[in-house]
């Protein structure tokens, strides 16, 4: 069966992807160097700028959230495959206006070993850069080896107030002290339902059973360890919701930010449905759901299934969350 | 005997191990299937790629600028974990190589473990843990032990292929304990580790490289 | 086979999704009525007010443009199933800040049966409402049957500069003059590769061959004319541009608004491959892209496809299109 | 010979299709997959279920009422095509005998009439487009028909019965020119249209539902 993707060549798809991005939004972003996608405007000299990378293959992430607000640069790797050092140095220098960088990277094998390498280079040449690690998926490692939790969509609200303390004026050490507090006050859970097309091979990612579904699956399809009978909408999100209150010890009257981010193929119509369940729940325990989101922020092709995300705010965290933004998928008047 | 290597020879047994993978890139991407996300032979594929046309570009006699530009090129790639691990596998062993112009069996021995203790400064992982490193530690030990013995450049190497072949078969009993198959647990249990099987082949193509074209 | 949706009873599913999305988003919206969605804080009075109506399964079309700069109201119906005559004039009376409701139709037989309905009775009771139907699909009937022209995407820029101007504080006839200028300049042509899953019957809504694809299917799967075997992204999106072209007679020099929607299992990445392809052809033709998007507006369930949208601007249509909105899935700053 | 229906034999009557419809509902949605979009025998249980409410909940001897608020009902539901078509049709009768308590055969072919009328302000659709219109039409002429000879009113109900189910089968073979169908072309060929099978069953519901009783 040929793959029914709007492909051309497979081993073109990330640079037609990149051209075809950066032409549908040519006021808010550009391609730069090797690859690299940058603001059209580059920020302010003065302020801190905040690098990613990650691999192509789950758009909108990472490359859709570069813009005033949020990302300086985003260094896009292969499909699914994490960007070489070289490139990742090159979107370092881009964006470095002076005031440091802050690398934002998640917790996946060949990002981190890259990343590494990136912060080795970069401090044999002289620049100014801190790193932080996104590490919120309670499904990968228990709480006492966060170093083993993958990194899932809690980048998104990592870059949204790091950008926002960066755009306000704050230093390195500011903005990385910020990026940590979203940090370790994030927990994220995947399930899926239905596998993806791998864009380079045509073949499905992982295999499941017709009536099955798994909680804690990774992001590009590694298996988690909740392989169960499918459940109702309600059903799913007490069991997730309840994993991730305990794991992040909330307690009531603690106010969070809720986002469910859809894989591909999950609809806005079933994201609502399990939203509400959690919502209920939450009213429920007086836990405050103070800000929410629901759609696609990291994908993973067609797969059908969400992340549910929850993370404990504080007035600080809320504010930058709040502070406008202008990218070409997140933007906040 | 054969107890030398000038760059042209080197250029020999690194074309054997591009062939070797390329010819076997699907078999990794299925292996990778089992346990990761099935991208390791893409990524394997896209890095010989570069790698050839480096080592086609190469002028010089310098052993050290052509395993420098193999690393850069490797780490260039965008290349999951592969890209970092044999990036500076090859970074560190033209480190090793520094001033020199041919290669006895000491100091191939010597650039190898460069490049494994450089890897090593990348990740945790020991032999037992199901990556690359179950076949790449037992076959640089196969290079010293043959190197201690005074053997043959050509005997070494086919030691050291068959000590990588004996250990990535040995990931099939191992549970990961690193990368993205470490989520797996049991799950990981009877699959071959990609990265290992990799490794075994370009110790194959090492061997197999240099010995076709010396028995012309 | 089960159906790999997380929803609830099916039956329950347009109730909850409407209470979930309200509950996500409930500075923006809340929901009014018999299941109407408008917005958090309504517009001030002396503006003009804009409703639509439409089947649910669609989402975020289209209660999801429900806002300041786009939507007062909007009623929605069943999975695929217009809303009654009833609920659509309690939205109008709702819409009305003392300066007139623009109505706007997709045209499909319900809704349309439906909004007339709804006209006679607003007449009669003396509410001040003009309705424009949008139908810009080119497959569903030839140049001099405009009224056999199904409504799809086009929806969106209609709300988006009937908003603008209402906003503005123009008068009914005045939006309605600017929605009627959008609608007759705009095209949309779709094609599908996948098909859905109804989510009240569990069934296909159409079927397809593994290696087919069809072009000018429309929303709900009602088949096109052009089922063809799988194209690359290039060569369908070279087909569809071209067709659009002529039926809107574009010629060199004119400015266009592009939008590609996806349907629901097709990427971003796939659509950015496509969008590449289609900004190549333009920039061949001297034709200028003057504003572009990609993404989700209208979809079905999760089918994999997309509609290509194109619009002929002008000043006036440019500058009501950039002004500001704040909605849930959209936010113009 | 039964000449006259109070509101009692008029809600037996409509007790019948509704019946009928419900028990049908899933062939109906079947027949809209083929051409539309799978959706009509759900549209018509949820019109079905809340008219059954209202039948319920009528407790007057006013017709008229009873008549408009079935109409009001099917028109308030979220019904795509078949809301608006189904409900003017209620409210059409409903106009049609007012300040009535009995209804005569000429009065009951009257009040089809109207809907239709009422109906046909709806839709340009005619006899032959492959829709409601096909069962509908036919069917209140074998009513006129009926009345005009004089006929008894199980009679002429069942001679109406046979005329809807009898248009309803002929949109096999016609060619769809409404709704959504009609973008399909050739391809609705040799499928029976949804709405007009709906229409089909509900006749033959008026007739079993006051047959039944009546016997009784
Ligand atoms: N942290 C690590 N340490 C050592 N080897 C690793 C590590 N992570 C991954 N590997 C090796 O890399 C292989 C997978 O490579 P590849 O599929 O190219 O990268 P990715 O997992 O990023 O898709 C594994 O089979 C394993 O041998
Ligand atoms: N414009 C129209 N005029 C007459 N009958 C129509 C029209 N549109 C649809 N119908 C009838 O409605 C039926 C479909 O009803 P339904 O499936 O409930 O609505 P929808 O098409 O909105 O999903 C068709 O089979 C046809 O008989
Ligand atoms: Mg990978
Ligand atoms: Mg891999
Ligand atoms: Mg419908
Ligand atoms: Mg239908």
């Amino acid at each position: 069966m040929p793959m029914k993707k709007f492909i051309n060549k497979p081993e073109n798809v990330v640079k037609e992807l990149l051209e075809g991005y950066t032409l549908a939004y040519p006021d808010k972003v550009r391609l730069a160097g090797n690859n690299l996608v940058v603001r059209a405007i580059p920020k302010v000299m003065g302020k801190v700028g905040i690098v990613t990378l990650g691999g192509s293959g789950h758009e909108p992430g990472l490359s859709g959230f570069v813009g005033e607000g949020m990302l300086d640069v985003s260094v896009p790797g292969e499909i699914f495959a994490a960007p070489g050092a070289p490139r990742c140095l090159e979107a370092i220098r881009l964006a470095d206006r002076g005031a440091g960088v802050l690398f934002v990277v998640l917790n996946h094998a060949g990002d981190v070993l890259s990343a590494n390498m990136t912060m080795e280079l970069a401090k044999k040449q002289g620049l100014k850069v801190k790193m932080i690690l996104t590490h919120e998926d309670i499904s990968s490692g228990d709480r006492d080896h966060p170093e083993d939790r993958r990194g899932l969509v809690g980048f998104f609200p990592v870059y949204k107030v790091s950008g926002a303390a960066a755009e306000a004026g704050a230093s390195l050490d500011e903005v990385l002290a910020i990026a940590d507090r979203m940090e370790r006050n994030m927990r994220t859970l995947a399930v899926a339902v239905k596998t993806a097309t791998h864009p380079s091979t045509g073949e499905a990612i992982f295999t499941l059973g017709d009536d099955e579904m798994e909680i804690g699956m990774g992001q590009h399809g590694e298996a988690g360890t909740g392989r169960m009978k499918l459940k109702t909408a309600d059903k799913t999100a007490e069991i997730m919701l309840a994993q991730l209150l305990e794991d992040l010890e909330v307690r009531q009257g603690e106010e969070l930010l809720v986002i469910l981010n859809g894989a591909g193929a999950t609809t806005l119509m079933e994201l609502f449905i399990v939203f509400r369940r959690v919502s209920q729940i939450l009213a429920q325990k007086k836990i405050k759901m103070a800000r929410s989101l629901v759609g696609e922020y990291i994908t993973t092709q067609e797969q059908a299934g969400f992340q549910m995300h929850i993370a404990r705010m504080d007035p600080d965290l809320l504010s930058l969350w709040d502070a406008p933004c202008d990218t070409p998928y997140f933007v906040v008047r | 005997m054969v107890t030398t290597l000038c760059i042209k020879e080197l250029l020999w047994m690194m074309g054997g191990a591009i062939e070797k993978v390329k010819c076997e890139h699907k078999v990794l991407s299925e292996l990778d299937s089992a346990c990761g996300d099935g991208d390791h032979g893409t990524t394997m594929l896209r890095a010989t790629n570069q790698l050839e046309k480096v080592m086609t570009a190469h002028q010089s006699d310098n052993l050290q600028g052509l395993l420098s530009d193999m690393g850069w090129t490797v780490l260039g790639i965008d290349g999951g974990a592969t890209g970092p691990l044999l990036g500076s596998f090859f970074t560190g062993m033209s480190e090793s190589v520094a001033g020199k112009q041919t290669l006895d069996t000491e100091a191939l021995t010597a650039m190898f473990e460069a490049g494994l203790n450089a890897l090593k400064k990348q990740t945790k992982a020991q032999v037992g843990d199901k990556t690359l490193m179950d076949a790449l530690v037992p076959a640089v030990a196969a290079l010293r032990a043959g190197a201690e013995a005074n053997k043959e450049i050509l005997q070494i190497l086919r030691e050291a292929a068959a000590a990588a072949q004996e250990g990535a078969y040995s990931t099939k009993n191992l549970k990961a304990r690193f990368g993205r198959a470490k989520y797996l647990g049991d799950r990981t249990l009877g699959h071959q580790d990609p990265g290992a099987t990799s490794i075994s082949l370009m110790f194959q193509g090492f061997y197999d490289g240099l010995s076709t074209k010396w028995e012309l």
